[in-house]
């Protein structure tokens, strides 16, 4: 059985020795887009739209560390977003209302959930892998969906978003984003330094060769469960902002297809390049967003019934997209923005 | 005669009624190059994964500087000094010869859980290893990706990789295979160099090399060791002569 | 009483168990011989359900409706072979789930917009409707004892097929070895094709079956893919074998544990946190169940020796 | 990356262009439903109903020009937060019309409400909007979701059923459903059995139920999972031996898949296609020949929340601008409603009557259900007596 991900092998990325380019535009374009939900006269959804974006990208970031460095394929990380959101929710409906302890809360309880389910997903390989942790994802889906106190399946709506230090500044839409923007921020300087690290040189080393990694003397075990367990809090925290988001939290947060289309976010964006795990979420969400529309608009010379039976069925035309990009444009979107610099 | 560095008793390994290695008994003495011959089949590769951990053994000990390490897994093995290069070659394709060789300086030096600091520039890595590669004479190709060196050349890479790890004793497969002459020559004179500094176990079909480098042979035959002795007596030796050698031409 | 109403739901764990089967057992062919991941598998058993369902709608017969059916889910499968996945199998596993997730989007909306989003109905078959008194007041639907039945033939006529016929030899070797028997000159192309079009068609065969005592409606593939998934990892991915005594293991695990959990755990807990523990740990089980499996065996029950 | 920002600014710009232009003349109103996924089929019944009442208002609701805003929330609560904020602040809708599901419902709320703008359900009914957290801006033109539940309760009950067994999926509305039940019902519950949500196979549980011998069952089992238990509950044998009671299991939109298994099936309802009225024998022609399909009542509550529209705006001379008004006109609209007798109740659910039904098949072969009794009579909810509304 082959691994699950012969991925092209990423090159190492090398903080501060060369500005990137694409980065570099990624969060000046976030910098800048308040600006411009300022003045399209929708800032709430604008902003909304985006601040999804940013959480997923977090949360697509997170699962590209150990899928795009590690080759684990996790198909459950959406229950992390959930145990992430519930934390906040339990715990503000127990009069807890403040993220600086809610979120180290989220953290540990994604760590300690990581920790036992990765110890245990790690001693199988490839698609095996994928199904014991698709079957952990499962399991918390469905004690979601049985906790009644706490909406059961219904879920249940925050009061208010978090405060921070006794402080209700989250509660203003710009004044969340920013706290999303730094979030994301924080998450991608730490992911990078820690590709870059002499432990992300072990990550990847072992997604490489596993079995050269152990003949000078690593233990790939350790190395993998540390970084399963650092994405699941990176995810986690996304989890903590997406319920501050919505203001709301439900075991929907974690279905399977959920977890399914992270991966399908890290995979769109560009396997094994951080950035591009934003990229793919943020092209997820937009065409998730905007396909009816888009479709509705180019299709103006029909009728206007058929218009609207074709915006409706938007994913009649997301699926062969899906199928058109991985034929056609290897590495995902990263492999298409590479490209022209290789001539 | 001086306490062996390595020592294997009775190591056997079986897939079912198949019998690969059969009661290897053998010594490897401190600083001697001890090479291990034997036709295709024998049991060389399966004995070298038994004595790195890559395989467990169906029964039987081994002894590696006085210690039990039978039930060690291949990096605690690592650990004490034991490395090992693969007769497949075995590197990370995707990073340069430099990195491949600072892992395993980086294995070597301490805490590998630190998330912050750039591996790639740390001077703690890279000066030894392009020592290392110095030494195997690849450091003007240190920053080539690995998986685009010349076959020869990732012979050498494997052989910088095994001394990175500082072992006291290196297990060779095969350090020759598939590499042309002059390749061949390149490291065999790398070998010589390094046997005075390090104890070696060597497995190698080119007779040549094995001869001229080795202080003492054991030829393997359907997996039991049938000899052991200086390169010149196991040439004369009329078992080996038979079993194994039999109607070859002897250099 | 006891002891008939286990025999029942045994019984139901059967039926469930053959139709997991029909399934997982393409799917772990097309993953063990070509090593390719197939999530659009799951709509290939959706596709069964809404071609019997307009045939049938057409012929009024649901015997003439399963026989055109058939025919047409393997024509099916081929062209989506031909023109998707054909071009996805010398690609990474990423890929191949990332395009036949598309794959999945398109044929969910695509039923949606052919015939419309409310569930259809496919009436049970004259001839098997009616049930079959098991024990006194105990009825059970001879349709599903129709399902067993189907099942159990299908299965020893697979049997067959992988370990007696020249066609079986290459898949099971194959399943273990795909370079070596396209050394062998055997055209590897058109095993692919054969396989695939095979599994396609028996995923579509089991979507025919439960189209009667299901509801056919878009996604009705996308639940039971997970389950065909988990059942061909605790049989281990390749083996047929395995496949079948997972399947049936899932299928008891799921409706036996089920109706006994609660009663069980009314042993040792007080009978209202009975029911919510085991109401709660149901859903569950076969995860666990699965989670349990690859611990002690991470390769599954039966891995494929390569 | 590139193209990110350029769909954004396209994005922008095109509110930035339509949003003026159009805000002051047309009315606009969302209708926010779950129209992918398996439980499209309900989203489509709505908005096919409302679509229906705009035809016969002649586009104009409250003699204004409307636009309508479809908008698909997937079933995805977290989804369906954006697509509301859209809408209230990208299209600047002046009622948002929806959603199907509860927890659509719950989680779309607080920012429409917030907002200030008027939310009308269709379907969804939770207890706590209509009881604790019931809100000013918050209508339902369906019922509070025990209700139907109820009607079962009262009428096994009213018989004098003596055993009944409880069948619902484990998730909150399935609870809620037997406590719904158990409300007016007091004889013994032989077992209260809940099953995973999305089964798809009930034979552990039929074969229970055939083990116990009750005198009824009572279920609730929404969309596909009600088709499966009908069809399943019809080839075990048990239709003819034990009656059937069920909420939202046995109606318009899963009858066309049931068909002949789930006749003579009870369920509990505020209406039914065959109700006599002339305005309703209109409306279920006309639906009928348009859509092809018998209209369930998510159909009617649609149709009649865009009555309800029309009829308040008409009192404010179609003037959105002063809220208070306008939500004072929503409250005592007069309209004839499709379901005959019809007022909003001071927790802005309807005061209305309840039947028990029954499927049946009509004349042109398609299934609906029929009226069989009135259970309740202008009924209130359990829950309004909590809502103290604040502004």
């Amino acid at each position: 059985m082959t691994e699950i991900a012969e991925t092209h092998p990423a090159p190492a990325p090398s903080l501060g020795t060369r500005l990137e380019v694409i980065p570099v535009m990624l969060f000046a374009a976030f910098a800048a887009a308040p600006l411009l939900a300022t003045f399209s006269g929708a800032e709430g959804y604008v902003l909304s739209l985006l601040t999804r974006v940013m959480i997923f990208g977090i949360a697509a970031m997170a699962l590209d560390l150990i899928l795009g460095y590690g080759a684990l394929v996790s198909f459950g990380h959406a229950a992390f977003l959930g145990l992430g959101g519930y934390a906040v929710g339990i715990l503000a409906s127990h009069g807890f209302e403040d993220a600086l302890i809610q979120i180290p809360v989220a953290l540990l309880a994604s760590a300690a959930f990581a920790f036992v389910t990765g110890a245990i997903s790690l001693r199988t390989k490839g698609v095996y892998f994928i199904m014991i942790t698709l079957a952990f994802g499962q399991m918390v889906y469905f004690l979601a969906t049985s906790l009644a106190p706490y909406g059961g399946d219904d879920g249940m709506t925050l009061a208010s978003r978090s405060l921070i230090a006794g402080s209700g500044w989250l509660e203003n839409d710009f004044t969340f984003y920013w706290f999303c923007l730094l979030c994301l921020f924080g998450a991608y300087a730490l992911s990078r330094s820690i590709v870059a690290s002499r432990f992300g040189r072990v990550l990847r080393g072992t997604r490489e060769n596993a079995v050269r990694m152990e003949a000078i003397g690593f233990r790939p075990f350790r190395f993998q469960l540390a970084a399963y367990v650092i994405s699941g809090m990176m995810a986690g925290l996304a989890g903590c902002l997406l319920a501050n988001q919505a203001e709301f939290v439900s075991p929907s947060f974690m279905t399977w297809q959920r977890s399914g289309e992270l991966i399908f976010m890290v995979v769109l964006g560009g396997l094994g390049s951080l950035h591009g795990a934003i990229i793919g979420a943020a092209a997820f969400l937009l065409l998730e967003e905007f396909l009816p529309e888009i479709l509705h608009t180019v299709s103006f010379f029909l009728s206007e019934e058929t218009r609207a039976h074709l915006a409706e069925n938007w994913k009649m035309v997301f699926g062969p997209l899906l199928i058109l990009v991985v034929l056609f444009v290897r590495g995902g979107i990263m492999g298409l923005l590479r490209r022209p610099h290789h001539g | 005669m001086a306490e062996p560095l390595l020592e294997l008793r009775n190591l056997r390994k079986n897939y079912g009624a198949l019998v690969v290695t059969d009661d290897v008994s053998l010594s490897v003495l401190p600083g001697e190059l001890h090479a291990i011959i034997g036709p295709n089949g024998a049991g060389k590769t399966t004995l070298i994964h038994q004595i790195s951990g890559m395989l467990p053994s169906n029964s039987g000990q081994i002894l590696f500087s006085g210690e039990d390490i039978t039930d060690l897994s291949m990096p605690q093995r690592v650990d004490r000094g034991l490395a090992r290069s693969f007769q497949i070659t075995s590197i990370l394709p995707g990073f340069s010869a430099l990195e491949n060789v600072a892992l395993a300086v980086q294995a070597r030096s301490g805490s590998s859980f630190r998330f912050f600091g750039n591996a790639a520039q740390e001077k703690d890595l890279n000066g030894p290893a392009m020592e290392c590669l110095g030494e195997v004479g690849l450091a003007a190709r240190a920053h080539i990706p690995a998986g685009l060196l010349s076959h020869g050349e990732k012979r050498q890479l494997e052989l910088a990789i095994g001394l990175a790890t500082a072992p006291k004793l290196l297990l060779l497969d095969e350090p020759l295979a598939g590499t042309g002459h002059d390749e061949s020559q390149r490291v065999v004179e790398t070998l010589r160099r390094l046997k005075s500094r390090l104890t070696i176990m060597l497995i190698e079909h080119d007779m040549e090399a094995v001869f001229s480098l080795a202080d003492r042979v054991s030829v393997l035959v359907y997996g039991r060791v049938i000899a052991t002795d200086t390169p010149e007596r196991i040439r004369a030796n009329p078992d080996v002569r038979a079993a194994y050698l039999g109607e070859e031409e002897m250099v | 009483m006891t002891a008939t109403l286990f025999f029942v739901q045994a019984l139901n764990g059967l039926q469930f168990g053959l139709i997991l089967f029909l399934i997982a057992a393409g799917l772990t062919l097309v993953f063990g011989v070509m090593d390719f991941i197939n999530l659009a598998h799951g709509v290939q058993y959706m596709v069964g359900a809404y071609l019997v369902a307009a045939f049938s709608a057409w012929t009024g017969s649901f015997g003439w409706a399963l026989l055109l059916a058939l025919p047409t889910a393997l024509a099916f499968g081929l062209l989506l072979e031909a023109l998707v996945f054909r071009h996805l199998y010398d690609r990474d596993h990423l890929d191949q789930v990332l395009a036949t997730f598309g794959v999945i989007l398109f044929l969910n909306q695509g039923v949606k917009f052919v015939w419309g989003a409310a569930p259809l109905s496919v009436p049970v078959p004259e001839l098997l409707s009616g049930s079959v008194e098991i024990a006194n007041g105990l009825l059970y639907p001879v349709y599903r004892l129709a399902i067993i039945a189907a099942g159990l033939v299908i299965a020893a006529l697979l049997y067959v097929l992988v370990n007696h016929t020249r066609v079986g030899m290459l898949v099971r070797a194959g399943a273990s070895n795909a370079a070596m028997v396209s050394a062998l000159g055997v055209n590897i192309q058109r095993l692919f094709m054969v396989v695939f079009g095979f599994g396609a068609m028996l995923a579509g065969f089991a979507g025919a079956m439960v189209a009667p005592i299901l509801s056919v409606e878009p996604g009705m593939g996308d639940n039971i893919l997970i389950l065909a998934f988990v059942v061909i990892v605790i049989g281990g991915i390749g083996s047929i074998r395995g496949a079948f005594l997972a399947a049936l293991m899932i299928g008891l695990v799921d409706t036996v544990g089920r109706s006994f959990a609660p009663n069980l755990l009314r042993l040792v807990l007080d009978p209202a946190a009975a029911s919510q523990t085991g109401r709660a740990i149901a859903p569950m089980l076969i995860y666990i169940f699965m989670a349990a499996v690859l611990f002690f065996r991470p390769s599954g029950l039966f891995p494929v020796k390569r | 990356m590139n193209a990110t920002i350029k769909t954004l600014g396209l994005a922008a710009a095109m509110t930035l262009a339509t949003a003026p232009a159009m805000a002051q003349e047309k009315l606009k109103v969302g209708l926010l439903l779950t129209l992918s996924g398996p439980s499209a089929v309900l989203g489509q019944h709505a908005r096919d109903g409302f679509q229906l009442a705009m035809k016969d208002l002649g586009g104009k609701l409250g003699g204004r020009d409307v636009e309508v805003i479809v908008v698909d929330d997937e079933l995805k609560p977290d989804v369906a937060v954006t697509k509301v904020k859209g809408l209230i602040e990208r299209d600047k809708v002046d009622f948002v019309v929806g959603p199907i599901f509860s927890n659509v419902a719950v989680a779309t709320h607080k920012p429409i409400v917030d907002s200030k703008t008027f939310y009308i359900s269709v379907n969804a009914g939770p207890s706590n909007l209509a009881g604790k957290s019931c809100n000013p801006y918050f209508f339902a033109t369906s019922y509070q979701n025990d209700q139907n539940h109820e009607v079962l309760g009262k009428v096994a009950q009213d018989r004098g059923y003596k055993k009944v067994y409880l069948l619902a999926p484990n998730y909150q509305a399935g609870k809620d459903a037997l406590a719904g039940f158990k409300r007016h019902y007091k004889g013994e519950i032989v077992e209260e059995s809940y099953t995973p949500l999305n089964t798809l196979d009930f034979q552990s549980e039929l074969a229970k139920i055939a083990s116990m011998q009750p005198d009824a069952i009572f279920t609730f089992m929404p969309g596909g999972m009600g088709v499966n238990l009908v069809k399943q509950y019809r080839a075990a044998g048990l239709a003819d031996r034990i009656p059937f009671l069920s909420a939202f299991t046995v109606d318009e939109s899963t009858l066309p898949a049931q068909q002949d298994a789930a006749l003579g099936m009870f369920g509990g309802s505020n209406w039914a296609p065959n109700l006599d009225t002339p305005q309703n024998k209109k409306f279920v022609q006309d639906y009928v020949a348009a859509y092809n399909a018998v209209p369930a009542s998510y159909a009617m509550h649609a149709y009649d929340a865009a009555l309800l529209i029309d009829a308040a705006l008409k009192a404010t001379s179609g003037k959105t601008d002063n809220k208070d008004a306008l939500r004072a006109a929503i409250q005592k609209a007069e309209f004839k409603s499709l379901r005959g007798d019809f007022k909003l109740g001071a927790n802005g659910f309807p005061i209305q009557d309840f039947y028990l039904v029954k499927a049946a098949k009509r004349s042109d072969g398609k299934m609906q259900t029929e009226i069989v009794e009135k259970v309740f009579d202008d009924y209130t909810d359990a829950y309004a007596k909590e809502c103290a509304p604040t502004n």
